[in-house]
């Protein structure tokens, strides 16, 4: 039979005065199945541990203080699973008013421990689970390829997958970046291309994550690779295919504004920078394939499926912004010269479809120019209710770009609460747009009309003064807010993870676990989890790296205790399914399924199941009713 | 044995006399039926009762009863406790005819049921016979009833000049003996309407249900008979008819421990359930209802019949009324009897 | 017009001769009044009797011919027993057909030693407001008219239930006859003696029931199956029913009326009082 | 004499039991007749465990569970304060006062407040007296 010790501690002597010893102990010797009762002093020192000569079979209760302090002990020195703590020290000792209650109270919790401990079973063989030490991060804008650097760079191999035909996302398509207004390629640039030559990092562009199964350490994920119909170990980037092919299509990567060929390379500075065909434009007159001399081109070519064997996935895959059109009132789509700030990006860059020259559509040069901010964002029903973080900056740097490439041109800002808090966005950006003249109306303007001309009126109030106003303009840039796309609540649903009730990824815990999601070793970086601007973005990609590599650094996961089914007895009913709050009980097929990466351990399917078919450690009716039963009974 | 008589109004005296002498359990009614427990007032007794829902058997079987703690250090005491007497008044014959073959499974040595036998040696059985039986009843098949049976110490039967009471056994003459001013030698008028009544009232139940008790020996053969197949489909394996029956006397025992000791219970156990037969190896020799259900029949009428010479029904009809599926042991009788 | 009866033995007959289903089970007379029986033969349908005293909801035996298809006289009550258990994953709906009899209400069962005059209408028929299943692949009208529902007696006043479950002599009748207690090891049973031991301490009772009643809690269909089964009479359905009102009252869930409804999380939403 | 006082029994969630230590810890004193029995998080204390407690002679049984506003959507305590609603229903019903069972929001910093809500507590289950639920559901009226 294996013996049930309980171990009394009398915390240096202090607790002699506070507790009756010898009663407990002799009370103690009186029940059934307890072998021996020791009074130690100081149970937190490992020497006075290791002298009880206790053995991995004896179940053993131990009356200290709180066990936060002495559950590190015991683990580090015994293998021994089954320990009971009780507090004797805060709960009996210092809580009681005189030495016969507190004598009282130990006996009582001491003999519920009893009853508890030997309801446990024999140590469990805890089978760790091994790591794949390979991560995958979806989605190559700044966060993605600055956490894939990360990785890699620890020596880890990193997939990282893209749904465009290159690296480098919104940032590629800045001009410039605030407030230091450094060329925004030229940062990224050399990332991009660092990224391609790094050994570690597989770069798979075109691609999409469709499925995840597994669990941390051991997720196995299938990726859709969509064809670009040029092989890119064969294509070198020449560029022959180009030139030869007759139709011309709109750049995505400009946002359309300026034409690019059927078969196309996004931009100059692409990772990888190969080619791909856009078959929506794509007529299959075959010219480039007779230009391409490494025979490269395939135009029937397929989607493949591939899998992934990865530990840890690291979700950054960026938002959308907020669709204009749903504001009827700024005639967005329907005025040519009412334009988003990402299309302000491409006309301002140097590269883009105007050579950097602010015209407008009929092309004259625009020498008046509005930004209205938070549009989509900071109001509830459209967009999101919550500030974009990044538009008041971004604004104040176009509108000094604006002066930059001309020095007379006009530029007002229609604000509703400026917010400049970032690092050098208050003297850097808002002081010099103020000295360069750059005039701020806090309004919401009500609506843009369109006179004879062609130019702009924008109607506002200003909310400082009270008063209204027509203001007549030559463009008008719309600061639009992040809007999630249905894409990403699509990916949150294949990777298990939950999204917030603006449709933007949940975090584990917005405090204290602000990368992590609900399903261990899935981590999220970059835009896809809330407003960012560049440097955040940045900054969670090394920071989700940095969580990917410690994971990976750890020999095994010791995953927490979860709820597990006991299949012989499980009926199928789905009480536990309904009460999960963290969707972590599934049905799968006939059966229902703990997915053990989400359970958080709570215990609510425990207690939901009629028949304790589903257990979480020792913490069922069989160990706690014993446990009372023991507490109350004398 | 010697007819006694007893008037009825003297009855009621009776019970108040033997109620300060003894622990007085007789049937009254509460929540709508008949029941047994101590009767505190005799007015509480009404003749006209019908038989309890529940056998009296609890009296010397409860469902559940301590048999021994054992202390860590002391060793074991065995809970043997000196029961006052107890007298159990109006019992009907069939249920005191079950507590004499309880007797003979119980109290025969070497198997002597100490626990049985504690309740059981200081009781005095009491019986009112049954003049209008109910239409479950069929305790003339196992000539249990409905008059005399076969377990009593005194038997009351009422007519209509009072009681004629027969004492059966020196237990019932002693308490004859105890109370002699209440009770005088029945007479002939009284003894021939007692006469005709036992006529009267075998002649109504044998109309009824006529069963060869002989052939019943040979149900076992017939264990996988469609008839039990068809019964068990119904059977929702309760323990009803075991914990109702007046002599099913099958136990379990449980060991735990308290505070101080380990103790161990004993209580009805019944063999309907699927666990009854159920062993650790996981082996099983009943697994399916019928095999369960076939075997209370046959230990009933073959089984207990073969070694103890009476039969282990004594047709009190509870299980027949209370079966929620509508089990009925006289479908066995007519089939085979 | 032909009695509900001649109509169900019809239906029945037609079924089995069509071979739509294997096996329907439907009440038959006995001895002792109304049992359920199993019938498998097309000939056999003329012991079919349908009446008051078909009180025992059959559907508690459809766990027993879970890979046949069966045919299942079923009354309000029973239907929405149904109901709850194809939302409990634990029916198949295309392998049952479901023959729904309008119910007028049940009789209370008269049990060894209770008198059998002035039959009286069982007490949870009373409250009944579903007298014909909500799921049904045939129905079969009721002729006579409904059995006469005294005014709800009793229902301010309450019971002693402590002195009730003090009867309860565990026998399991009610938990057997129940069309929810399919579980494969019931908690209460005392296999684990943690919650109740399996040799029944009076004291015990109470948790037995309890926990019993918080497991019908938004579940029980208040058919009766319990109640009419209990040797001891205890009101069981009456327990229930005031469980089931709690789940009425914060999340407006009737169990068995809507198949459509999921049962509710226990969980209150914020803001929510409990 | 020996004068009667209540049992209490506290399931105390993870985060309230180190509630309850720093109530020690910072010296409140409350009734020694309130037990503790610390389980991962009040969700999962089954709600038939609270009547298996009273059935065992407690006199009443509190459940500690963080505040369900601290936490976001997410928070199985509500679970606990549905469950503590129906179990009051119950107990109600069947005739036992349902002040016997309640639930207390007790989080990591809040010993003080444990330690005066379990004084108040144990003074109105006083005024209930006892339970004695084997008393009742034993012996004979």
């Amino acid at each position: 039979m294996r013996r049930t010790t309980v171990l009394l501690c009398t915390c240096g002597s202090t607790l002699l005065d506070k507790i009756d010893f010898d009663k407990v102990r002799n009370e103690l010797s009186k029940k059934p199945l307890v072998s021996r009762v020791e009074v130690v002093d100081g149970l937190c020192k490992s020497s006075v541990v290791k002298n009880l000569s206790l053995k991995p079979s004896e179940r053993i209760i131990v009356a200290a203080c709180s066990s936060r302090f002495l559950e590190a002990v015991f683990k580090s020195l015994l293998s021994i699973s089954n320990v009971e703590f009780v507090n004797i020290r805060e709960q009996c000792a210092w809580a009681c008013e005189n030495k016969e209650d507190a004598s009282l109270k130990t006996i009582r919790l001491l003999s519920g421990s009893i009853n508890k401990v030997v309801r446990i079973g024999l140590p469990k063989s805890h089978e760790d689970l091994k790591i794949v030490r390979e991560a995958l991060v979806i989605g190559g804008g700044i966060a993605g390829v600055r956490c894939a650097l990360d990785i890699a760079d620890a020596g880890y191999r990193v997939y990282l997958v893209e749904k465009e035909p290159s690296l480098g996302g919104v940032m590629a398509q800045l001009d410039k970046t605030f407030p230091t207004l450094d060329c925004s390629i030229c940062i990224e640039g050399p990332l991009l291309s660092e990224t391609g030559r790094n050994k570690n990092i597989v770069i798979i562009p075109n691609s999409e994550v469709v499925s995840v199964r597994g669990m941390v350490g051991d997720f196995r994920v299938l990726v859709r690779v969509n064809p670009a119909y040029v092989d890119p170990e064969k294509c070198n980037g020449c560029g022959e295919c180009a030139n030869v092919c007759p139709v011309y299509q709109p750049n995505k990567y400009d946002v359309n504004l300026k034409p690019v060929k059927a078969i196309y390379c996004p931009f100059a500075q692409a990772v990888p920078l190969k080619y791909v065909i856009n078959k929506d434009y794509c007529i299959e007159c075959g010219l480039c394939m007779n230009a391409c001399t490494r025979a490269a081109i395939n135009l029937e070519d397929k989607p493949k499926m591939l899998e992934l064997n990865v530990g840890a996935i690291v979700v950054a895959v960026g938002s959308d912004l907020f669709d204009p059109r749903l504001k009827p009132e700024y005639h967005y789509g329907e005025y040519d010269n009412v334009i988003t700030n990402m299309e302000f990006e491409r006309i301002i860059c140097a590269s883009g479809p105007t050579g950097g020259v602010l015209l407008r559509r009929d092309g004259k040069p625009a020498k008046r120019v509005a930004f209205i901010q938070c549009v989509g964002s900071r109001e509830s029903g459209q967009g999101i209710e919550e500030c974009s973080y990044y538009c008041c900056a971004a604004s104040m740097k176009e509108a000094r770009l604006i002066l930059e490439h001309d020095r007379e041109a006009k530029v007002f800002i229609f604000y509703n609460e400026l917010r400049a808090f970032g690092k050098g966005w208050e003297d850097l950006l808002y002081r010099r747009c103020l000295e360069d003249g750059i005039v701020f109306i806090r309004s919401r303007p009500s609506e843009i009309k369109r006179s004879l001309n062609g130019n702009l009126i924008i109607v506002y109030e200003d909310t400082l003064t009270g008063k209204r106003g027509e203001l007549e303009v030559d463009i008008v840039v719309l600061a639009l807010g992040f809007k999630p796309s249905e894409k990403l609540a699509k990916l949150a649903a294949a990777l298990g993870i939950s999204v917030d009730d603006k449709g933007f990824i949940e975090e584990a815990h917005a405090k204290v676990k602000p990368l992590e999601t609900r399903v261990r070793g899935i981590y999220v970086a970059g835009t896809c989890h809330g407003p960012r601007d560049i440097v955040e973005s940045a900054v969670e990609g090394s920071a989700a790296a940095a969580l990917v590599i410690s994971l990976f650094r750890g020999e095994s996961i010791k995953l927490p205790e979860t709820a597990k089914i006991l299949e012989n007895k499980c009926t199928g009913c789905g009480r536990c399914i309904l009460m999960c709050q963290y969707g972590a009980i599934i049905r799968d097929g006939e059966k229902i399924r703990v997915l053990e990466s989400i359970c958080n351990g709570c215990g609510a399917c425990v207690s939901s199941c009629p028949q304790e078919a589903v257990v979480l450690g020792d913490w069922g009716i069989e160990q706690l009713a014993p446990q009372i039963s023991g507490m109350l009974g004398d | 044995m010697k007819m006694f008589s007893i008037r009825e109004e003297n009855l009621k005296v009776f019970l108040r006399e033997l109620s300060l002498k003894h622990v007085l359990i007789a049937p009254f009614k509460r929540d709508g039926y008949f029941e047994f427990d101590v009767l505190r007032n005799p007015d509480d007794f009404n003749v006209n009762y019908t038989n309890t829902r529940l056998s009296p058997k609890r009296f010397f079987m409860p469902q559940r009863q301590l048999v021994f703690k054992h202390y860590p250090r002391k060793g074991f005491t065995e809970e043997l406790k000196e029961n006052s007497s107890v007298v159990l008044f109006g019992i009907r014959p069939c249920d005191a005819s079950a507590l004499s073959v309880l007797d003979n499974v119980l109290l025969n040595p070497p198997h002597k049921d100490a626990l049985y036998e504690n309740r059981r040696k200081n009781a005095i059985v009491v019986s009112l016979s049954c003049t209008k039986p109910m239409t479950e009843c069929f305790c003339n098949v196992f000539e249990t009833g409905p008059i005399r049976g076969t377990g009593e110490d005194l038997t009351f039967t009422h007519t209509s000049k009072g009681f004629v009471v027969e004492a059966r056994t020196q237990k019932g003459i002693a308490v004859i003996g105890e109370f002699g001013e209440l009770f005088r030698e029945a007479d002939g008028e009284m003894l021939n309407e007692y006469n005709k009544l036992i006529r009267e009232v075998l002649d109504e139940m044998g109309s009824r249900l006529k069963v060869d008790k002989t052939r019943l020996i040979g149900i076992e053969k017939e264990a996988g008979e469609e008839f039990f197949q068809l019964n068990a489909q119904r059977c929702i394996e309760c323990s009803l008819c075991s914990f109702a029956c007046p002599l099913c006397y099958c136990f379990e025992t449980e060991d735990y421990w308290e505070k101080d000791s380990y103790v161990r219970f004993r209580g009805w156990d019944t063999c309907i359930s699927p666990l009854f037969t159920k062993m650790a190896s996981g082996l099983d020799p009943r697994v399916t209802k019928a095999d369960r259900l076939c075997h209370r029949f046959c230990h009933k009428l073959s089984r207990i019949p073969l070694t103890f010479n009476a039969y282990g029904c004594v047709g009190c009809g509870r299980c027949v009324s209370l079966c929620p599926a509508g089990i009925d042991i006289r479908e066995v009788l007519r089939k085979w009897g | 017009m032909s009695s509900p009866e001649t109509e169900l033995r019809r239906l029945a007959r037609s079924l089995l001769e069509k071979k739509a289903v294997d096996l329907v089970i439907g009440y038959e007379k006995s001895e002792a009044g109304v049992r359920p029986c199993f019938i498998s033969e097309p000939n056999e349908a003329e012991r079919l009797v349908w009446n008051p005293d078909c009180r025992l909801s059959l559907v508690r035996y459809l766990r027993g011919f879970k890979e046949k298809r069966v045919g299942i006289i079923v009354k309000g009550c029973d239907g929405r027993a149904i109901v709850e258990l194809i939302k409990e994953n634990q029916l198949d709906r295309r392998s049952t057909f479901i023959i729904a009899v309008e119910c007028n209400g049940v009789y209370k069962p008269v049990k060894y030693g209770s008198s059998k005059l002035g039959r009286q209408i069982a007490e949870y028929c009373e409250k009944c407001e579903v007298r014909i299943s909500p799921i049904r692949d045939h129905l079969i009208k009721s002729d006579v008219k409904a059995l006469e529902r005294p005014s709800p007696k009793n229902d301010g006043e309450p019971l002693d239930w402590l002195s009730l479950f003090r009867k309860c002599l565990r026998c399991m009748a009610c938990v057997r006859s129940c069309p929810f207690c399919y579980c494969t090891e019931c908690s209460i049973e005392g296999f684990k003696p943690a919650l109740v031991h399996k040799l029944v301490d009076p004291v015990e009772l109470f948790t037995f029931h309890l926990t019993r009643a918080l497991h019908m809690a938004g579940r029980c269909v208040e058919c009766g199956a319990c109640e009419s089964s209990c040797p001891v009479e205890i009101p069981l359905t009456r327990l229930y029913h005031e469980l089931n009102e709690w789940f009425r009252e914060k999340y407006g869930y009737v169990p068995g009326v809507n198949l459509e409804q999921a049962p509710p999380p226990l969980v209150f939403k914020e803001g929510e009082k409990p | 004499m020996v004068v009667w006082k209540p049992k209490i029994i506290a399931f105390t969630c993870w985060c309230s039991s180190s509630g309850v230590d720093q109530a020690g810890f910072e010296g409140f004193k409350y009734p020694a007749n309130v037990l503790t029995v610390r389980v991962p998080c009040s969700a999962i204390v089954n709600p038939s465990l609270v009547v298996k407690a009273l059935q065992e002679g407690a006199d009443a049984v509190l459940l500690t569970a963080c505040k369900p506003v601290e936490l976001r959507k997410i928070a199985p305590s509500r679970i606990t304060e549905a469950r503590v609603s129906l179990l009051r229903r119950l107990l109600n019903t069947v005739g036992v006062e349902e002040d016997r069972v309640r639930i207390l929001w007790i989080s990591s910093n809040e010993g003080g407040i444990f330690a005066s809500e379990v004084s108040r507590i144990v003074e109105e289950v006083e005024k209930l007296g006892p339970l004695n639920l084997r008393g009742k559901m034993i012996e004979q009226p």
